[in-house]
């Protein structure tokens, strides 16, 4: 069988979310963060290009601007603001976590499975998959990470599964909706910043697994 | 309200809420009928008598409290057993019941500062909450089979409407405090004041009972088993009522335990009613529908009537415990007086108004024995009859105990030495209920009368109870009143001086002192040893010292009393409640890590769902 | 409202706004009510109809309400010890406002999509709101808060994309996410798809209102949160994560997939039991009323499982009426014992009886006792139930909400009685009081009055119904 | 003419037989024990001289004490002139079985209040032990006139001990059983051997001695002369019921009828005074065993009225 571009693009940028789970250090992470990115909105723009939908070209250019630029930016900033590099270790090692999305990476193809056959947009397994499992990969993230920063990039991880899924399985969203949800996350991003920040000030780090005395 | 009783007897009247007052599916609406005007009468007359009570009871209670509050609750119980015996519907009943449960349960922590009467509403309120989950479960049932929610259109009478009926039942047991589910009755009521205990032992129960008939009796309950379930219970809690006010020296718990006693006794009268009538026999149905009301409205009269007596006692000789009472009769002969009245009116005897309604009890048990053509529903019959003897027995033994100890001989203690006599108003409650007690005795045929109508609406050809019932009680209680004071006055009164007053007799030992007295453990020792296995009743006594056979330094006995159904049923069950919750917090440690697992879980779950539907 | 520097000038600007906003929404809805009319349009994304309008204007009364609390709330906190810094009051109201706002953009959007972006903004909007303290525990609360709902968003995102693909699969060409349009081409939508879509939007807006595994931000996020906003949150926001579900389910159930109803069923009496239990084992007063939205939660969503709106709508009137009163005076009580565990709020009633009896009457308010108006609500809901034969669910909803009256009533019933507190200063005990008791009589007023209240909107007429045998005119639901 | 004979006749032993009875059964006592014993009518003696002696009252007492005696004995009045404890007693009404039982409770009452009355331990003790007994002793009273009651249908005394139809076959079982049951159960309420012993006077045995043991003089002349009533009363009941039993083997004459009911009480007493004699008193936990005799006796008379009235039905 022949892969398309969307898949193959689609499948890579799986591939590296998957990736930056094993990755320890958190400046590896934004940047195999913004390489994902990169595919993204390159596929965006590729697709805007087959289907001449020019709205697209914007949509693809806000994206790279939001999480290829100001999202890593941002990342770096807290990051130098906070001195934190690397991960205080993880809930579970890094390669259990690897193998474990991949596990999920089998599940996901599993669910693909069951959506119906391809409509104009083309809807391919390859990229149902693909972006199901960039789903899988960010909860996985977010759940193993004690950082908050890395549950941060996890979720980001998770939208660009959304976003990918948006591109490939529909022939694009209404561009309105496109632009409200881009904004909306961008949001959830700078709040979450924030808090990095408030955590950092009143508790001396970023180690979210200790915040537990709210219980029962 | 008495007015409205009145009323209701001649006539039945219903009245329904104007429109913006609607209950989403049903109106708010009352019915006043010959059945409802009896208990109007009974809860007017209650009311009187603990608000005239009230006002001296307060003074000597505890100050934490808020007499405010207490008045609007006491108001709102009030107006919410009004309700619950006008209601015409379940929404309307609802409504009341619980308007009733929630303003009882603050009525009987009135005391705030004390831990036993949070306890106490706590566990009543848990009760009462059961039960109203079991009657809305009951009326949905119900309503989804009548596709009503009137009262007067349900009919019990099909096979299918057994269950709701059993829930329903089961509910008003629960309010009533039946075997096994009276277990949260010897806590509220001792724990509330006086007055309130009044109204509720009084009342609020025989609410619940009023209830049952007007629910399932009016709706022609015919399922044999729930019949002879509801005998089974009935007989079932008066035994143990009584025996639990024997095993009591708490004068208000003591008093509690009967009422459990009395609303068996009821219970077993409805539920003869309702198997009479599965016997073709409406005669007797009707009689032993009028015994059930009747003894509602005495137990109503007499048991109030002692609660107030045990309120006089407790602000008085500020103790309830019967060892430190005693010799309280000197003190306050007008309480002790009413007292006597009212025991001996819980004990059936005549020629007071308890006689009466037993006597119609026993009636109908004979008479089912005599028309039956079944050799064990007359055995059982008769078996009852002894039972209901004995029962008597021991109500007897327990208020000699209650009046004795409580009132005669000695002061046991220095509180009971100073105890003095009840106020105006207290004395005056007292009174009134001891009258009405007298009166119907006395005059049982008139109060039949205004029971006549009730029967015959609920059974066709229902016996004609100025018939049955055939003692001149009236000319009786006169020859013996007279005979009393004239054998009183021709020899026993001390006109000649032919009366020499002395101490107690002690086998000239030297004088006795207060603690030679019999205690209320001693006085009920006998049925205590005899019923021993019930209530894993067992002592340990301690004899020491150097010649400990005939000279012991010091004597001690130790008495423990446990009860099962509380240990074993209640207790376990409970503790399974509160185990779970204490393991579901687990959930909820506080890590957003575990918190996105669950999350992770739900979805993988959802999805696996999603896949193979 | 940032703008203006002085803290209680804002708030009286807040207060004077929300009401003003009240009326004119009440103005504005006034026909839908009455005459009939059928909506009131602003364009094929955004209208409203009677349903959304009820909850619009629910949702304003509760932040009038909450505002009008929080002003003389906030004046406690600012000369209580350690008082808030003006910015932060101003922030919060300014965040409130918008928070607002949002909440009725959810109730306005007709479209998937402009749904799922005002649901995620109320998140947005709401966590400064629960940030306020700036303590630890807020800060907590506020993370835990962020990162759960964004997940469980994104996903509802997600499902809305399926929705939308479900959408182009042969319904309607290039596919729209626009509800009417939906329902209208409901049997013609690609079935996996529609049901994938049902189940990741269940599971993300599930987490916004707080179903059973996905409760664990709600009772940190409320109880941390100051007083009026845990009342915002859980008097409109859990509305309108339910809301979105239940919009979700009409065009899942329309397609004739009865998947949906049955899934907000269990998960409806699924979560009221555990909630029922979680309420055993309680220590502070704000929490325990978390976990007592979480239990009407439950029953809400079982509302929305019997297909039925006006129920749905009915038990969230009564609970958001209840359970704002309940938080406001929690906020209270909190602010005047300067702590938030139950064992030292004890000797309420010696203390201050107003409040006590308020306490006590809003919580048999909030956990359905009669004659308030929950248990009507209530009542109703379970006699659908029973109608359409959900027997098991009626009997677990009946235990679920008995327990859970009775552990709630264990717990407050520590509060109100025992012997007087002596380190309790109440802030202006009467004007603190003055909205609880105002909701309180509310709730009574619809325990006693539901029925004509609720006819023209149930049953289009204003005619005795005569029991149930009626049918419910809007949704398309009706008593069979 | 007769009416007016029977009425004076009626009245003549309501004034003799209790003093008579208890005199004759003290009688026998002494013979069985090798005595002479005094004449019959002793106990009237003793009852007036009681009446001529003044009365000594604990201060500690109360009304209860000072009216107990004569509510005591007004009462049993009543109840003798209702119980048809002779063939020839006239009918007054009223003699409802269940009504009569609890007027004989009222004076039990009276009773053991007034032995609690002086707060003197033996009081106590009496008064606990009399309550108990009454306790045990009831449904064995009430399971046998029931009993008897379903033989003809009615709770009236009066009509059940109507002489006027004779017993028949199945009759005789329950009648005879019922006696039994009547005659121990009237053993123990009148607290004879050998559940109590009222010859001895060690206060910590008694049972109803003690309870009256603050009484004196004319006080005490009363509660005597009440219990001899009660001795008359329920010993004549008892009697009826064997005088019915005769009454299948041969039909009497009212004359006869009365003379043997006369009779059959002064048996029953010497039954009473040999059972003393020869027996011992039993422990006091062995009691409710003695009283199990009673009930069981009672049960047994009523399955056989019950299946006896299932056999009539049928064969009708």
């Amino acid at each position: 069988m022949s892969l398309t571009i969307y898949e193959v693009v689609s499948l890579l940028s799986a591939v590296i979310a998957v990736l930056m789970l094993g990755s320890k250090s958190l400046p590896l992470q934004v940047s195999l963060f913004s390489v994902q990115i990169w595919l993204i909105t390159g596929e965006t723009v590729f697709f805007a290009y087959q289907y001449n939908h020019w709205e697209f070209y914007g949509v693809a250019l806000i994206l790279f601007l939001q999480r290829a630029v100001f999202v890593p930016l941002f990342l770096e900033r807290i990051l130098r603001e906070i001195h934190v590099s690397r991960d205080p270790g993880m809930i579970l090692p890094a390669p259990l976590t690897m193998h474990l999305s991949i596990l999920f990476f089998g599940l996901s193809f599993f669910v693909a499975q069951n959506f119906p056959a391809p409509g104009p947009g083309g809807i391919v397994v390859a990229t149902a998959t693909a972006s199901i499992s960039h789903l899988f990969s960010g909860i996985v993230m977010m759940l193993t990470r004690r950082l908050a920063l890395s549950q941060i990039i996890g979720f980001l991880t998770i939208e660009n599964g959304v976003y990918l899924f948006a591109l490939t399985q529909t022939n694009g969203l209404p561009v309105l909706i496109e632009m409200a949800v881009l904004f909306d996350i961008l949001g959830a991003v700078m709040i979450g910043g924030v808090l990095v920040f408030g955590i950092k000030r009143s508790f001396e780090h970023i180690d979210v697994s200790q915040l537990k005395d709210l219980k029962h | 309200m008495l007015i409205a009783a009145v009323l209701g007897w001649r006539t039945d009247v219903t009245w329904t809420a104007s429109l913006p007052i609607y209950l989403a599916v049903a109106p708010l609406s009352t019915h006043l009928d010959a059945l409802s005007s009896i208990f109007i009468g009974l809860l007017a007359v209650i009311t009187i008598s603990i608000s005239t009570f009230s006002p001296g009871y307060l003074q000597h209670h505890n100050q934490e409290t808020n007499w405010n509050c207490y008045w609007i609750e006491l108001f709102l119980f009030i107006i919410g057993m009004m309700g619950v015996i006008l209601a015409a519907n379940a929404l309307s009943f609802m409504i009341f019941w619980e308007t009733m449960a929630l303003s009882s349960a603050f009525l009987i922590v009135t005391d705030l500062s004390s831990y036993e009467s949070r306890k106490a509403a706590f566990i009543y309120l848990g009760a009462t909450r059961i039960a109203t989950a079991l009657l809305m479960t009951g009326f949905l049932w119900m309503h989804s089979l009548c596709n009503s929610w009137n009262f007067a259109q349900w009919h019990f009478v099909a096979g299918s409407t057994t269950v709701p009926a059993l829930l329903i039942l089961i509910a008003f047991c629960i309010k009533g405090g039946i075997w096994p589910f009276h277990v949260w009755l010897p806590y509220a009521h001792p724990a509330a004041p006086s007055p309130v205990s009044a109204l509720m032992s009084g009342v609020m129960i025989k609410v619940a009972l009023y209830a049952l008939i007007r629910v399932l009796v009016m709706g022609g309950l015919c399922s044999v088993n729930l019949s002879c379930l509801m005998l089974a219970l009935g007989v079932i809690s008066a035994f143990w009522g009584v025996l639990g006010a024997l095993m009591q020296h708490d004068l208000k718990t003591l008093l509690a335990y009967h009422s459990i006693e009395n609303v068996g006794l009821i219970l077993i009268a409805i539920s003869l009613a309702l198997i009479s009538n599965l016997l073709h026999l409406p005669v007797v149905a009707g009689m032993c529908l009028a015994a059930a009301i009747f003894h509602c409205v005495n137990h109503g009269l007499f048991k109030s009537l002692l609660f107030l007596g045990a309120g006089t006692v407790d602000t008085r000789a500020h103790s309830r415990d019967l060892e430190l009472l005693g010799g309280l009769a000197k003190s306050m002969p007008w309480t002790f007086l009413f007292f006597v009245i009212g025991s001996a009116a819980i004990c059936a005897l005549p020629p007071l108004n308890g006689f009466n309604s037993k006597w119609l009890v026993y009636q109908g048990l004979v008479q089912i024995a005599f028309n039956s053509h079944s050799l064990w529903i007359a055995g059982v019959a008769v078996v009852c009859v002894g039972l209901l003897a004995l029962v008597s027995g021991m109500a007897m033994y327990c208020f000699t105990k209650a009046i004795g100890i409580a009132f005669l001989g000695r002061p046991r203690s220095q509180r009971a030495q100073h105890a003095t006599e009840g106020d105006r108003g207290m004395l005056t409650a007292q009174a009134l209920l001891a009258i009405c007690c007298i009166f119907l005795g006395v005059c049982a045929p008139a109060a039949l009368a205004v029971i006549q109508p009730v029967c015959s609406t609920a059974f066709t050809n229902a016996a004609n109870l100025s018939l049955v019932y055939t003692i001149p009680m009236g000319v009786f209680a006169l020859i013996i009143a007279l005979l009393t004071i004239v054998i009183y006055w021709s020899w026993l009164s001390d006109r000649n001086g032919s009366v020499k007053h002395y101490i107690t007799w002690e086998c000239g030992f030297g004088s006795l002192t207060k603690r030679m007295q019999a205690t209320a453990t001693g006085f009920a020792e006998n049925v205590a040893y005899t019923f021993a296995p019930l209530w894993q009743y067992h002592t340990e006594s301690n004899i020491a010292g150097r010649d400990r056979r005939h000279f012991p330094d010091d004597i001690s006995v130790e008495i423990h009393a446990s009860m099962l159904l509380e240990s074993r049923v209640y207790g376990p069950a409970v503790q399974l409640v509160r185990w779970l919750g204490e393991h579901v917090v687990l959930l909820q440690t506080g890590s957003v890590h575990l918190y996105l697992t669950y999350f992770l879980l739900t979805l993988v779950a959802l999805m696996v769902i999603g896949v193979l539907i | 409202m940032y703008a203006i520097k002085d803290a209680r000038l804002a708030g009286t600007f807040v207060v004077l706004g929300a009401w003003i906003q009240l009326l004119s929404l009440i103005c504005v809805t006034f026909p839908l009510f009455t005459f009939g009319a059928k909506t009131i349009f602003v364009c094929a994304d955004f209208f409203l109809t009677p349903f959304d309008a009820a909850f619009v204007v629910l949702t304003s009364a509760v932040a009038a309400c909450a505002f009008t609390h929080g002003h003389i709330f906030f004046e406690g906190e600012l000369v209580g010890s350690d008082p808030p810094t003006s910015a932060n009051v101003r922030v919060n109201y300014a965040c409130a406002m918008f928070f607002v706002l949002a909440m009725y953009g959810v109730y306005f959007c007709k479209n998937l999509g402009y749904l799922w972006v005002c649901v995620e903004s109320t998140t947005l909007l709401s966590a400064p709101l629960v940030y306020f303290s700036r303590t630890r525990h807020a800060l907590e609360a506020t993370w835990k808060y962020l990162i759960i709902c964004s997940v469980g968003i994104s996903f509802a995102l997600l499902g809305t994309l399926f929705i939308f693909a479900s959408a182009q699969h042969g319904a309607v060409s290039g596919g729209t996410l626009r509800v009417t349009e939906l329902i209208e081409a409901a049997s013609k939508l690609d079935p996996k798809l529609l049901r994938f879509g049902f189940i990741f939007c269940f599971l993300g807006y599930g987490t916004k209102c707080g179903m059973f595994p996905l409760h664990s931000w709600l009772p940190d996020a409320h109880s941390e949160a100051p007083a009026p906003s845990s009342a915002l949150l859980s008097g409109s926001l859990l509305n309108c994560a339910l809301f979105a579900i239940f919009q979700i389910g009409q065009i899942v159930s329309a397609s004739g997939n009865r998947l949906s109803s049955e899934f907000t069923l269990w998960s409806g009496t699924v979560t009221v039991i555990a909630a029922s239990l979680f309420l055993i084992r309680q220590h502070a007063l704000k929490r325990l009323f978390a976990y007592s939205s979480i239990e009407n939660v439950g029953v809400m969503l079982v509302a929305i499982g019997l297909n039925s709106g006006w129920l749905f709508f009915l038990q969230a009137l009564n609970h958001s009426i209840a359970k704002v009163s309940l938080f406001l005076l929690s906020g209270n009580i909190v602010q005047a014992t300067g702590s938030k565990s139950l064992s030292d709020q004890s000797g309420l009633m010696a203390s201050a009886p107003v409040w006590a009896v308020l306490l006590a009457l809003s919580v048999f308010a909030g956990t359905g006792a009669p004659p308030f108006g929950t248990f009507l609500s209530e009542w109703l809901i379970l006699m659908r139930a029973a109608d359409l034969h959900y027997y098991v669910n009626v009997v677990l909803l009946i235990i679920g909400v008995s327990l859970s009256f009775i552990a709630v009533c264990m717990h407050v019933g520590k509060v109100i009685f025992g012997t007087r507190n002596p380190h309790l200063q109440c802030f202006r005990p009467l004007a603190s009081s003055a909205i609880p008791a105002l909701l309180v009589v509310c709730s009574l007023f619809l325990g006693l009055a539901l029925g004509p209240l609720m006819w023209p909107l149930m049953w289009g007429s204003s005619s005795d119904p005569r029991g149930n045998n009626v049918t419910w005119r809007l949704d398309g639901e009706n008593w069979q | 003419m007769t009416l007016i004979l029977k009425y004076a006749l009626f009245i003549l032993c309501l004034a003799l037989l209790p003093f008579l009875t208890i005199g004759w059964l003290r009688k026998i006592k002494a013979l069985l024990q090798g005595r002479i014993g005094a004449p019959i009518v002793q106990p009237f003696f003793e009852f007036i001289k009681l009446l001529r002696k003044s009365q000594k009252v604990s201060e500690t007492t109360t009304w209860i004490f000072r009216t107990a005696a004569a509510l005591n004995a007004a009462t049993m009045l009543l109840a003798a002139f209702l119980v048809p404890w002779l063939s020839f007693k006239p009918n007054f009404g009223g003699d409802d079985l269940f009504f009569l039982l609890y007027l004989l409770a009222l004076p039990r009452f009276m009773t053991i209040l007034s032995g609690l009355d002086a707060g003197s331990p033996f009081g106590a003790f009496g008064s606990s032990r009399e309550a108990y007994l009454a306790m045990l002793v009831e449904p064995a009273m009430f399971i046998s006139l029931v009993a008897l009651s379903l033989l003809s249908r009615t709770t009236s005394l009066s009509a059940i001990f109507d002489l006027s139809h004779r017993c028949s076959l199945y009759e005789l079982p329950v009648w005879l059983a019922g006696a039994l049951a009547l005659f121990l159960a009237s053993i123990v309420d009148l607290s004879r051997m050998p559940i109590d012993d009222p010859s001895t006077h060690l206060e910590l045995t008694m049972v109803h001695e003690a309870m009256t043991i603050e009484n004196s003089g004319k006080n005490l002349a009363l509660v005597e002369w009440s219990y001899f009533l009660k001795i008359v009363v329920l010993y004549g009941l008892t009697a009826q019921c064997l005088l019915h039993s005769l009454t299948y083997a041969c039909h009497f004459s009212q004359l006869i009828a009365g003379v043997l009911s006369i009779a059959l009480l002064f048996a029953l007493a010497a039954v009473t005074a040999i059972v003393e004699s020869v027996s011992v008193k039993l422990r006091w936990r062995a009691a409710p065993d003695f009283i199990a005799y009673a009930l069981t006796a009672s049960l047994f008379a009523m399955a056989g009225a019950l299946i006896g009235g299932i056999y009539v039905t049928h064969n009708l």
